[in-house]
C-alpha cells in the first residue's frame, strides 16, 4: 500500500492543485456574499488567456512564457470575473443565473475566439513547468517522497496562495471587512465599509484564482487548451461547500478529491488496485464526499448572505 | 453655535414612496430630540441619510454649522456621528470586539488585544457590562444593543443616532438604557431617538420632532406638550391609549400544560419542568425577558419545536405528539412572532396567504384541486372584515403591503380561523399606535366571544391592557402566574428578573 | 404591468439583446448579421423535414428544462438533471432492449422505467437535502458524476451493441419513439413521440404547480420553508417530492432523447442537455409553457446553425455564444426593465409638471 | 460573392467526428486531405461539428450540408456507417466518402455500398506491427505500454498490430522487449487528459519507455507526460497515432518525445477521391483500402532499426509476414 501511496502522491497534489487555487478562489467570492457558479468558465477563460499568451511567446521565450501564460491567465480570469461582478453586484442580478451564464460564455466564447486568433480550437504548449525535487527535503524520509519529490514550482505558489488566504481572511482588516460583507452586508455597510466594492474585489479576486487554476492545469499536467476543464470548476465549488468555506477545509476536501481520482484513474496500470471493479474506484470520490457532507451537516458555515443580492437603495 | 446637527427640506424618494417629503430637523448640542411618526412615515430613512447610507434627493445637512455631503457612513462617523439601527447591524458569528472595530480596524493587520482592552475600559466608563471576547449570537438582545452603542463610542461620536431602541428591551433594561443615554448626555453627548413609545419620550427627551406620511408636523418642547398632543399631531387625529374591555368570564381550562421541558437552539433546556393552563373567556399573558423560555413555550405548543418530556392538552387532548396541522385542527390559530419569517410567504399573494391552513380543505380544494373562486371569496371577506388594504386587492403580493396591513392580514387570517385557543406572539411589534390599537380590540373581543388567548409580549404596557391572567418567565421557568388587578408594572418588572412574589413581600 | 407579463417582456428583452450582441460578433469577423439571421431562420423553417427538426431537436430540452424549471419553483437548484437523464436513459432503454414485451406495453413500461430512474437519483438529493441539509447543488453534481461512471460500466457490461463496447445496442423499432409513418411523412426529420410526453408534461407541471394543493404546498415551500412549516406543511416530504418531480422529468428527457432521438446510448458522455435545461428554465422564467417555448427557441439554434455556419461561414459557435449571452441578460433584465420603467416614470411626471404642475 | 464565386465550384463538406477539427487525428487529418485538394483545385470547403456523436447528431449535420449545396461529403470514423447507409439514398446526387467503416442498417443484416458511397479502410494493425518492431528496435530491451481511448475496431487493431510487432522484433531481431498485461490499457475515453498524464506517468514511473498512445486527449496528456520527463532527461518515449506526432512531442528545439508514429494516410482519403472525382472516376460503390504505416522522416529512430524496418516493410507488402487482426491470443 505504501508503495501505491509514494507512487500516486505527486501525481495527486498535481491534480489537486488547481482545484484547490479554483476553490480558494470561490472562498473569496462566497465570503463576500456572491455565490460563484462560474468558477468552471473562469478556469476556461484563464486557462484559454494564459493558452495564448504561451503560444505566443513560447518560441521567443520558453521559461518566461510559462510564468507570463500564468499572469496573464490570473489577469484574464480577473477581467472576465467582472461580467459576474456587474450583473450580481451592481445589477443585483440572480447570482446562480448569472454564473451560469458565466460558464456558458466561456465555453463558447473561447472556441470562437481560439479559432478567430489562432485559426485552431486547441491551443497546445510546447512545454510546461518542469517537475523537480526538492534539494534536502525530499530527502526526509515519509515526507520527502509524498511532498516534495517530482513537485511543480506552481504547486508551492497555491500553497502560498492558501497560506496568505488564511491569514488575509483571519488576521487583517481586508479579510475582517470581506467576511462582514458575506455575512450582514447591511453590518457592513453601516460600519462605513463599501460593500459594493469588497465583493467587486472578491470576485475579481475569484476569477483570478480560477484563471490561474487552469493555467495551472495547462503547464502541469495537460498541455493543451480545448476549451475545457472537464468539470473541476464544479468539483471545486463542491469542494468549497466540502470544505465549510474555510481554507484548511478546502485543502483537504480538495486533496481527497485528488486523490481519490488519481487513483482511480492509474488503478487500471496497478494490479493491486485493479482487482478492485473499476466502477466502485471511479465512483468512490464522489460518494465519500455525500457521506462526508452528511456527517458535516450539522454545522454548515455557509455565509449567511451569500447569494443575495444587497441593495441600500442608493440610487 | 446653538445646531450641532441641522438637517433642512430633506426629501427623498424611493421607487413609489416619497419617504421623506421636505422633512427640517435641527439637533441642539446637549440635547436628547425625539424622533415620532408612524410606521413608514419616514423616521429610519432620515436617519439613514444623516448617517450616509441613503443619499437625499434634495435638502441640505449642516453639521456645526458648517454645510456637509455625508457621502457614507465613514465621512459620518469623521463627523462625530454614530446610528444603532433599528435592526441590529451585527454579524452574529463575529465577536464583539470584531464587530466593534469592524471599518476602524486601524492598521491592516488586526490587533484584536489593543482593541479588546479599549472596548473593555469605554464599557466600565459608560456602565455597559460587557465582555469583548463573547460572540454576539451568545448574548442576549440587550447586550447587543449596547454593542451597538459601543461601535459609536469607539469611534468618539458626539451625535447619536437612536433609532426604536426600546422596541427589544425589556422594562429593566429600558431603565437602563435610559441611564446610559443620561450618561452620554452629561459626556457631552447629543442623542436623537425614534421610538412609538411617548411615555419614553416624555421620560427623556427634551424635544420632539413630529413627521407624518414623509412630512414634517412640527417640533415641540416636550415639557410643555402632552402625549395625547403628540399622539394627534402623528397620526392626524386623536387617539384611544386605553384598551376598553369588560371583566372578563373565564370558563373550562382549555390548555393545559405539565412538567414540560424543551430544549433551545442551543440544545440546553429553555423550559423547565413548566405547568400552565389557560381557560376559555380570558387572556392570559406571558411576559418575560426576550429569550427566557417564550418562543420554547409557544413553538412547543404549535409543535414547531420538539418537546422532550411533559404533556400539554387543548380541551382534554393530548397533543404534544401531534402534527403541527392537527394541532391547529383542535382549534388553534398562532400569531408568529416574526411575519415575515413565519406569517407570509411573500411571493404569494394575500389571497393565498389567508388560505395557508386551510388550502387542504373544503371548500378550499377539493380532491387535491384548488378552488379559486372560494379562495377569493374567502380572502376577500377576511380582508374587508380586518382592514387589510392593499393596492390589487387579494391579488396583491404579501410583500407589496406595508407592516402593518401584513400583521392585520396575519390577525385576521389567524382569528377567521375562529379559534377555540389563539397564540399571539408579539402581535404588535414594530407597529405604529394606529395599528396598535386595531388588533388590540380584536384580541379583546376574541376573549369576550368566549375564546382563550395566550399573549406573549415584551412589552409590559401590552400586557397589563390585555391580560386577565399574567404568567411570569425567567430562566424557562414559571415565576408565577397573577391577577392583573392584584399586580403592577414594578412587581411583574420584578419577577421577570426572577424574584419570586413570596420572597418580594417578606 | 402584472406579473406574468413582465416575466414575459423581461424574457423577450434577453433574446432580443442576445440576438444583438449575436449580431456584433458576426460583424466583429466581417459577417452580415441580416445574412447570418435570414439563414438561420431558413435553415429552420425552409422544408417540412427542417421544421420539424426543430420541434424534434428541442423535445428533450422542454423535459430537462422542466426539471430545472420545477424544482427552481420549489426553492431548489437542480444542477443534477444530465445525470437523471442519463439514468432515465439507462433504465428505459435495459427495458426496451431486454425486455420481451409488445409495443403496445413496452412504451408505458419504458415510459415509466425512466421516470422511476431519474425520479431515484433525483430522490438522493432530495433525501440529503430534507434529512441533512446538504447543498443540492453539491449533491446533484455529484450524482452527475456517478451516473455517469454507472453507465460508463454498466452500458458495456448489460446492454452493449453487438461489435462495440462503448455503445448500447440500437433499440428494436418497437422499443423506438419514432413513429415510421409520420418520420415517412417529415422525410426523416426527428419529431417522435417525445413531444407528446413533452408537452403533455408541460400541462401536467402547469396544472400541478397553478391548480393543486400539492402545487400550493411544494411552492410554499419553495418560497418560504420556515412560513410552510408553520403553516403545517411537511416541509422535508415536499422537498424530496420536488427532487423526485424533478428528477422523474429529466429521466423522461433520457426516454425520449436515448429512444426518441439517438435510438441508442454511448457511453463517456454526459448530456449536454441536461445543462441546456437550465437555461432553457431560466429563458423560461421557470414556467411551463415559458419553458416549451424556451425549448423550442433552442431547439431552432441547435438545428439551424449547422446550415447558417454551412452558407455564411459564420462558426456554429455564434449560436452557442448567443445562448449564453441571452442567459447573461436574463439575470441582468430585471434591472434594465426597472431603468426603462424609471425612464417612463420620468417622462409622465415631466409631462405632469409641464401641465402646470398641480395636482 | 463569395457564393456566387462558389456556386460554379463543387462544394466539399466534412462532418467531424468526435473530437475538434484539429484533434492531431482523425478529424485532422481528413480535413487537411480535403484542404490540400482545394489547391490542386476548383472546389470550396466547409466541415461541420456535430452537437453529439449520435446518429441522429450526423444526420443533421449532413442535411445541413446538402440544403446548402454541398454535394460531396467526406466523414470520418466507423460511427458513420447507418448514417451513410440512409443519406446515400436519400441524397443520390451527393457523393459520400466513408472511412473507416462500411455502410450497414441498424442491425448490420444488410450492408451497401452505393453507387455514390465509397468506404476507405485501413489496415491499422499493419501500421501498429510496423511502429512496434520499429520501437523494439529502438530501445532494444525494457518494457513498453499502450494506452488506448475507447474499446474501438480501429484503436483494438493498433493495439493487437503493436504487440505482434513487438513480438516479432524479438522473435527475429534478438530484442528483449516486455509487454506485460498490466501495461496494455484502454483509458475508456478520447478526452480524459489528466487520466492520460497520470497513467503516462506511473507507467513511466515502473520502467516503462514506450508507451503507444492511441488515445486522442487521453493520449494529449501522455505525450505531455513524456515530455516532461524527457526534459528532465529521463527516456519516456511515445509512439504516435494516425498522423507524424513528430511535432507535437517537440519539447526543446527539434528534440521530440515522438519516437515514431503508427500512421494512417487519412490525408489520402479526401485528396485521393476528390481528384479522381474530379477526372469523372469516382470509386463509387467501391472499398478501397489506403496505406499505413510509420513517417518517412524518423529522426528518434537509429539506423538499425530504419534498415530492419524496411525490410519488414517488404516483407508484409510481400505476404511474407501475416499480421492479425483479431485478438487471438494476444492481450485483449
Ligand atoms: N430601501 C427602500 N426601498 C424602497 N422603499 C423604502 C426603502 N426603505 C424604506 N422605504 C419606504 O420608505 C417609507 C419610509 O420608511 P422608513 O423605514 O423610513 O419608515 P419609519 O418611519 O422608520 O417606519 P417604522 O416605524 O416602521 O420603522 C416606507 O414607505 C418604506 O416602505
Ligand atoms: N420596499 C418597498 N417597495 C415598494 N413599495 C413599498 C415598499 N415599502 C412599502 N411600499 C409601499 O408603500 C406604501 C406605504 O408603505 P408604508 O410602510 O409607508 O405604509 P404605512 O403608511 O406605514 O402603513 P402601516 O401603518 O400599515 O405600516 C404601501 O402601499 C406599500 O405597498
Ligand atoms: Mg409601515
Ligand atoms: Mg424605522
Amino acid at each position: 500500500m505504501w508503495d501505491i501511496v509514494k507512487l500516486i502522491f505527486p501525481y495527486a497534489i498535481a491534480y489537486t492543485v488547481p482545484i484547490l487555487v479554483t476553490s480558494l478562489g470561490g472562498l473569496y467570492s462566497e465570503r463576500s456574499g456572491v455565490v460563484n457558479i462560474g468558477l468552471e468558465g473562469l478556469m476556461v477563460f484563464g486557462m484559454f488567456a494564459g493558452a495564448y499568451i504561451v503560444f505566443l511567446l513560447q518560441t521567443v521565450a520558453p521559461g518566461l512564457s510559462i510564468w507570463l501564460g500564468l499572469l496573464v491567465g490570473m489577469l484574464g480570469g480577473g477581467l472576465f470575473a467582472l461580467l459576474h461582478a456587474f450583473a450580481s453586484i451592481t445589477l443585483n442580478a440572480n447570482q446562480v443565473i448569472s454564473g451560469t451564464a458565466i460558464n456558458m460564455i466561456a465555453g463558447a466564447l473561447t472556441l470562437y475566439i481560439a479559432r478567430t486568433l489562432t485559426g485552431s480550437g486547441n491551443i497546445q504548449v510546447i512545454r510546461g513547468l518542469p517537475r523537480v525535487d526538492i534539494p534536502i527535503l525530499s530527502k526526509i524520509p515519509i515526507l520527502g517522497p509524498l511532498l516534495f519529490s517530482s513537485t511543480y514550482a506552481s504547486t508551492w505558489v497555491v500553497l502560498g496562495i492558501l497560506l496568505l488566504s488564511w491569514f488575509i481572511l483571519y488576521k487583517t482588516a481586508f479579510g475582517l471587512r470581506l467576511r462582514a460583507c458575506g455575512e450582514h452586508p447591511y453590518a457592513a455597510a453601516s460600519a462605513g465599509i463599501n460593500v459594493y466594492r469588497m465583493r467587486y474585489i472578491a470576485v475579481v479576486i475569484s476569477g483570478m484564482l480560477a484563471g490561474l487554476g487552469g493555467v495551472i492545469i495547462l503547464v502541469t499536467y495537460s498541455g493543451e487548451f480545448n476549451g475545457s476543464v472537464a468539470g473541476l470548476g464544479f468539483l471545486a465549488l463542491a469542494a468549497l461547500i466540502f470544505g465549510q468555506w474555510k481554507p484548511l477545509g478546502i485543502l483537504g476536501a480538495t486533496f481527497f478529491f485528488g486523490f481519490m481520482t488519481t487513483m482511480a484513474n492509474i488503478s487500471q496500470v496497478i494490479p493491486e488496485l485493479s482487482i478492485i471493479p473499476p466502477v466502485v474506484l471511479k465512483v468512490f470520490p464522489y460518494v465519500m464526499t455525500l457521506i462526508a457532507l452528511v456527517i458535516f451537516s450539522k454545522s454548515s458555515q455557509a455565509p449567511k448572505a451569500a447569494g443575495q443580492p444587497f441593495d441600500l437603495g442608493k440610487k | 453655535m446653538e445646531y450641532i446637527i441641522e438637517m433642512i427640506d430633506i426629501y427623498k424618494e424611493f421607487p413609489g414612496v416619497i419617504a421623506n417629503n421636505n422633512i427640517t430637523l435641527r439637533l441642539k448640542k446637549g440635547e436628547v430630540h425625539a424622533l415620532l411618526g408612524e410606521n413608514g412615515a419616514g423616521k429610519s430613512t432620515l436617519m439613514s441619510i444623516l448617517f450616509g447610507l441613503y443619499h437625499a434627493d434634495r435638502g441640505t445637512i449642516k453639521v456645526r454649522g458648517k454645510e456637509v455631503n455625508i457621502q457614507n457612513p465613514n465621512v459620518a462617523y469623521d463627523l462625530g456621528i454614530g446610528m444603532v439601527h433599528q435592526h441590529f447591524q451585527l454579524v452574529h458569528n463575529f465577536t464583539v470586539t470584531e464587530n466593534i472595530i469592524l471599518g476602524s480596524e486601524g492598521k491592516q493587520i488586526l490587533d484584536r488585544k489593543t482593541a479588546s482592552k479599549k472596548i473593555k475600559d469605554l464599557s466600565v466608563r459608560y456602565g455597559l457590562n460587557i465582555n469583548p471576547n463573547d460572540k454576539i449570537e451568545d448574548i442576549s438582545v440587550g447586550m447587543q444593543q449596547r454593542v451597538e452603542i459601543l461601535k459609536m463610542l469607539y469611534r468618539d461620536a458626539e451625535v447619536l443616532i437612536f433609532d426604536e431602541p426600546t422596541a427589544v428591551l425589556t422594562p429593566q433594561e429600558i431603565i437602563e438604557l435610559m441611564n446610559i443615554i443620561r450618561n452620554l448626555i452629561e459626556e457631552g453627548k447629543s442623542v436623537i431617538l425614534i421610538t412609538h413609545k411617548l411615555k419614553e419620550i416624555k421620560l427623556i427627551a427634551d424635544r420632539c420632532t413630529i413627521i407624518r406620511r414623509g412630512k414634517y408636523i412640527g417640533t415641540v418642547d416636550v415639557g410643555k406638550t402632552t402625549t395625547g398632543e403628540m399622539a394627534k399631531m402623528m397620526v392626524g387625529r386623536e387617539v384611544l391609549f386605553n384598551v376598553d374591555k369588560d371583566e372578563a368570564k373565564p370558563g373550562e381550562v382549555i390548555l393545559e400544560i405539565n412538567d414540560l421541558n424543551v430544549l433551545n437552539s442551543r440544545k440546553t433546556l429553555g423550559l423547565k419542568n413548566f405547568s400552565l393552563s389557560v381557560k376559555c373567556g380570558e387572556v392570559m399573558g406571558v411576559a418575560g425577558v426576550e429569550g427566557n423560555g417564550q418562543t420554547e413555550l409557544v413553538e412547543a405548543i404549535t409543535g414547531l419545536r420538539k418537546t422532550e418530556s411533559g404533556t400539554i392538552h387543548i380541551s382534554g387532548n393530548e397533543i404534544s405528539r401531534l402534527s403541527i396541522r392537527k394541532r391547529y385542527e383542535t382549534g388553534l390559530s398562532y400569531i408568529p412572532e416574526d411575519r415575515h419569517k413565519h406569517g407570509l410567504i411573500l411571493d404569494y399573494t394575500v389571497g393565498e396567504n389567508m388560505i395557508m391552513k386551510l388550502y387542504y380543505q373544503e371548500p378550499y380544494s377539493k380532491r387535491g384541486i384548488l378552488n379559486p373562486t372560494a379562495i377569493e371569496e374567502h380572502s376577500n371577506k377576511v380582508m374587508e372584515l380586518f382592514d387589510v388594504r392593499a393596492g390589487e386587492g387579494n391579488m396583491s403580493l404579501a410583500s407589496n403591503l406595508s407592516g402593518g396591513n401584513q400583521q392585520k392580514a396575519i390577525v385576521g387570517r389567524e382569528i377567521d380561523m375562529n379559534p377555540d385557543l389563539l397564540i399571539a406572539f408579539q402581535p404588535t411589534r414594530g407597529l405604529d399606535v394606529g395599528a396598535i390599537e386595531y388588533i388590540h380590540k380584536r384580541i379583546i373581543e376574541q376573549r369576550d366571544a368566549g375564546k382563550a388567548v395566550l399573549l406573549v409580549s415584551l412589552e409590559l404596557d401590552e400586557i397589563l391592557d390585555l391580560s386577565d391572567r399574567v404568567a411570569v418567565v425567567a430562566g424557562g421557568e414559571l415565576i408565577d402566574v397573577v391577577n392583573i388587578e392584584d399586580t403592577n408594572e414594578n412587581e411583574l418588572g420584578l419577577m421577570m428578573t426572577g424574584v419570586r412574589r413570596e420572597d418580594m413581600h417578606e | 404591468m402584472n406579473k406574468k407579463n413582465s416575466v414575459l417582456v423581461r424574457s423577450l428583452l434577453a433574446t432580443g439583446l442576445g440576438l444583438v450582441a449575436g449580431a456584433i460578433m458576426m460583424l466583429f469577423i466581417g459577417a452580415n448579421p441580416f445574412e447570418g439571421y435570414f439563414y438561420l431562420v431558413k435553415g429552420a423553417f425552409m422544408s417540412v423535414e427542417r421544421t420539424f427538426n426543430v420541434v424534434g431537436t428541442g423535445t428533450a430540452l422542454v423535459l430537462t428544462g422542466l426539471s430545472v424549471a420545477f424544482a427552481f419553483k420549489t426553492g431548489l437548484f437542480n444542477i443534477g438533471a444530465a445525470g437523471q437523464m442519463l439514468i432515465g436513459g439507462l433504465c428505459a432503454s435495459t427495458v426496451g432492449l431486454l425486455v420481451p414485451l409488445p409495443r403496445i406495453a413496452l412504451l408505458p413500461t419504458m415510459f415509466i422505467a425512466a421516470a422511476l430512474g431519474g425520479g431515484l437519483w433525483g430522490a438522493v438529493p432530495g433525501v440529503l437535502k430534507a434529512k441533512f441539509n446538504v447543498h443540492e447543488v453539491v449533491a446533484t453534481i455529484m450524482m452527475n458524476w456517478i451516473a455517469y461512471w454507472i453507465a460508463f460500466y454498466y452500458i458495456p457490461t448489460f446492454i452493449k451493441a453487438e461489435f462495440m463496447t462503448t455503445e448500447s445496442a440500437l433499440l428494436p423499432a418497437k422499443a423506438s419513439l419514432k413513429i415510421p409513418w409520420l418520420t415517412e411523412l417529415t422525410n426523416g426529420s426527428y419529431i417522435n413521440l417525445g413531444i407528446i410526453i413533452a408537452i403533455a408534461m408541460v400541462i401536467l407541471i402547469k396544472f400541478i404547480l397553478d391548480k393543486t394543493t400539492l402545487g400550493y404546498e411544494l411552492k410554499a415551500v419553495g418560497y418560504n420553508r420556515d412560513a410552510a412549516q408553520y403553516a403545517g406543511i411537511k416541509v422535508n416530504k415536499n422537498i424530496i417530492l420536488s427532487m423526485v418531480i424533478a428528477g422523474a422529468l429529466a429521466g423522461l428527457a433520457g426516454f425520449v432523447y436515448y429512444c426518441g432521438y439517438s435510438q441508442n446510448m454511448q457511453i463517456g458522455k454526459l448530456p449536454s442537455l441536461g445543462f441546456d435545461g437550465i437555461a432553457v428554465a431560466l429563458l423560461g422564467a421557470s414556467s411551463p409553457w415559458g419553458v416549451l417555448a424556451a425549448a423550442m427557441f433552442f431547439g431552432l439554434l441547435h438545428s439551424a446553425k449547422g446550415f447558417m455556419n454551412a452558407i455564411t461561414g459564420i462558426p456554429p459557435q455564434i449560436s452557442d455564444t448567443i445562448i449564453a449571452i441571452i442567459i447573461y441578460f436574463t439575470a441582468t433584465s430585471l434591472f434594465i426593465e426597472r431603468l426603462i420603467k424609471k425612464v417612463i416614470a420620468r417622462r409622465k411626471e415631466k409631462a405632469k409638471d409641464a401641465k402646470g404642475g398641480e395636482d | 460573392d463569395q457564393e456566387e464565386s462558389s456556386s460554379a465550384s463543387l462544394k466539399v463538406g466534412m462532418v467531424t467526428d468526435a473530437g475538434t477539427i484539429d484533434d492531431k487525428s482523425f478529424n485532422q487529418g481528413t480535413w487537411e486531405g480535403i484542404l490540400e485538394a482545394e489547391k490542386d483545385m476548383d472546389i470550396s470547403t466547409k466541415y461541420l461539428k456535430p452537437v453529439g456523436t449520435t446518429e441522429a447528431d450526423y444526420m443533421k449535420e449532413i442535411g445541413n450540408l446538402y440544403d446548402a449545396g454541398f454535394r460531396f461529403m467526406v466523414t470520418p470514423g466507423f460511427k458513420f456507417e447507418t448514417t451513410i447507409f440512409q443519406v446515400q439514398d436519400k441524397y443520390p446526387d451527393c457523393k459520400f466518402v466513408l472511412i473507416d467503416g462500411a455502410p450497414h442498417n441498424a442491425d448490420w443484416s444488410v450492408f451497401n455500398t452505393a453507387d455514390n458511397t465509397v468506404s476507405i479502410f485501413f489496415a491499422e494493425h499493419e501500421s501498429g506491427f510496423l511502429a512496434g518492431v520499429a520501437s523494439a528496435l529502438q530501445i532494444k530491451e525494457g518494457e513498453m505500454g499502450f494506452i488506448g481511448g475507447m474499446e474501438i475496431p480501429p484503436v483494438q487493431k493498433f493495439n493487437w498490430g503493436f504487440q505482434q510487432g513487438v513480438a516479432y522484433a524479438n522473435d527475429k531481431y534478438g530484442t528483449t522487449v516486455v509487454l506485460n498485461a498490466e501495461n496494455i490499457i484502454y483509458q475508456g475515453t478520447f478526452s480524459d487528459v489528466a487520466a492520460g498524464q497520470q497513467l503516462a506517468a506511473q507507467m513511466y514511473d515502473k520502467g516503462v519507455s514506450v508507451i503507444f498512445a492511441a488515445a486522442g486527449g487521453v493520449g494529449v496528456g501522455a505525450i505531455n507526460e513524456a515530455k516532461t520527463r524527457m526534459a528532465a532527461g529521463e527516456d519516456a518515449w511515445i509512439v504516435g497515432v494516425d498522423l507524424d506526432q513528430y511535432a507535437d512531442g517537440i519539447y526543446e528545439g527539434e528534440k521530440s518525445v515522438i519516437l515514431t508514429s503508427a500512421m494512417k494516410h487519412i490525408e489520402l482519403a479526401g485528396y485521393d477521391t476528390l481528384i479522381a472525382e474530379s477526372k469523372g472516376e469516382f470509386p463509387g460503390g467501391k472499398t478501397l483500402y489506403l496505406e499505413v504505416g510509420v513517417p518517412e522522416v524518423n529522426p528518434n529512430l537509429g539506423e538499425a532499426a530504419l534498415a530492419a524496418m524496411e525490410e519488414v516493410k517488404t516483407k508484409i507488402e510481400a505476404g511474407d509476414i501475416e499480421i492479425s487482426d483479431v485478438v487471438g491470443d494476444l492481450f485483449p
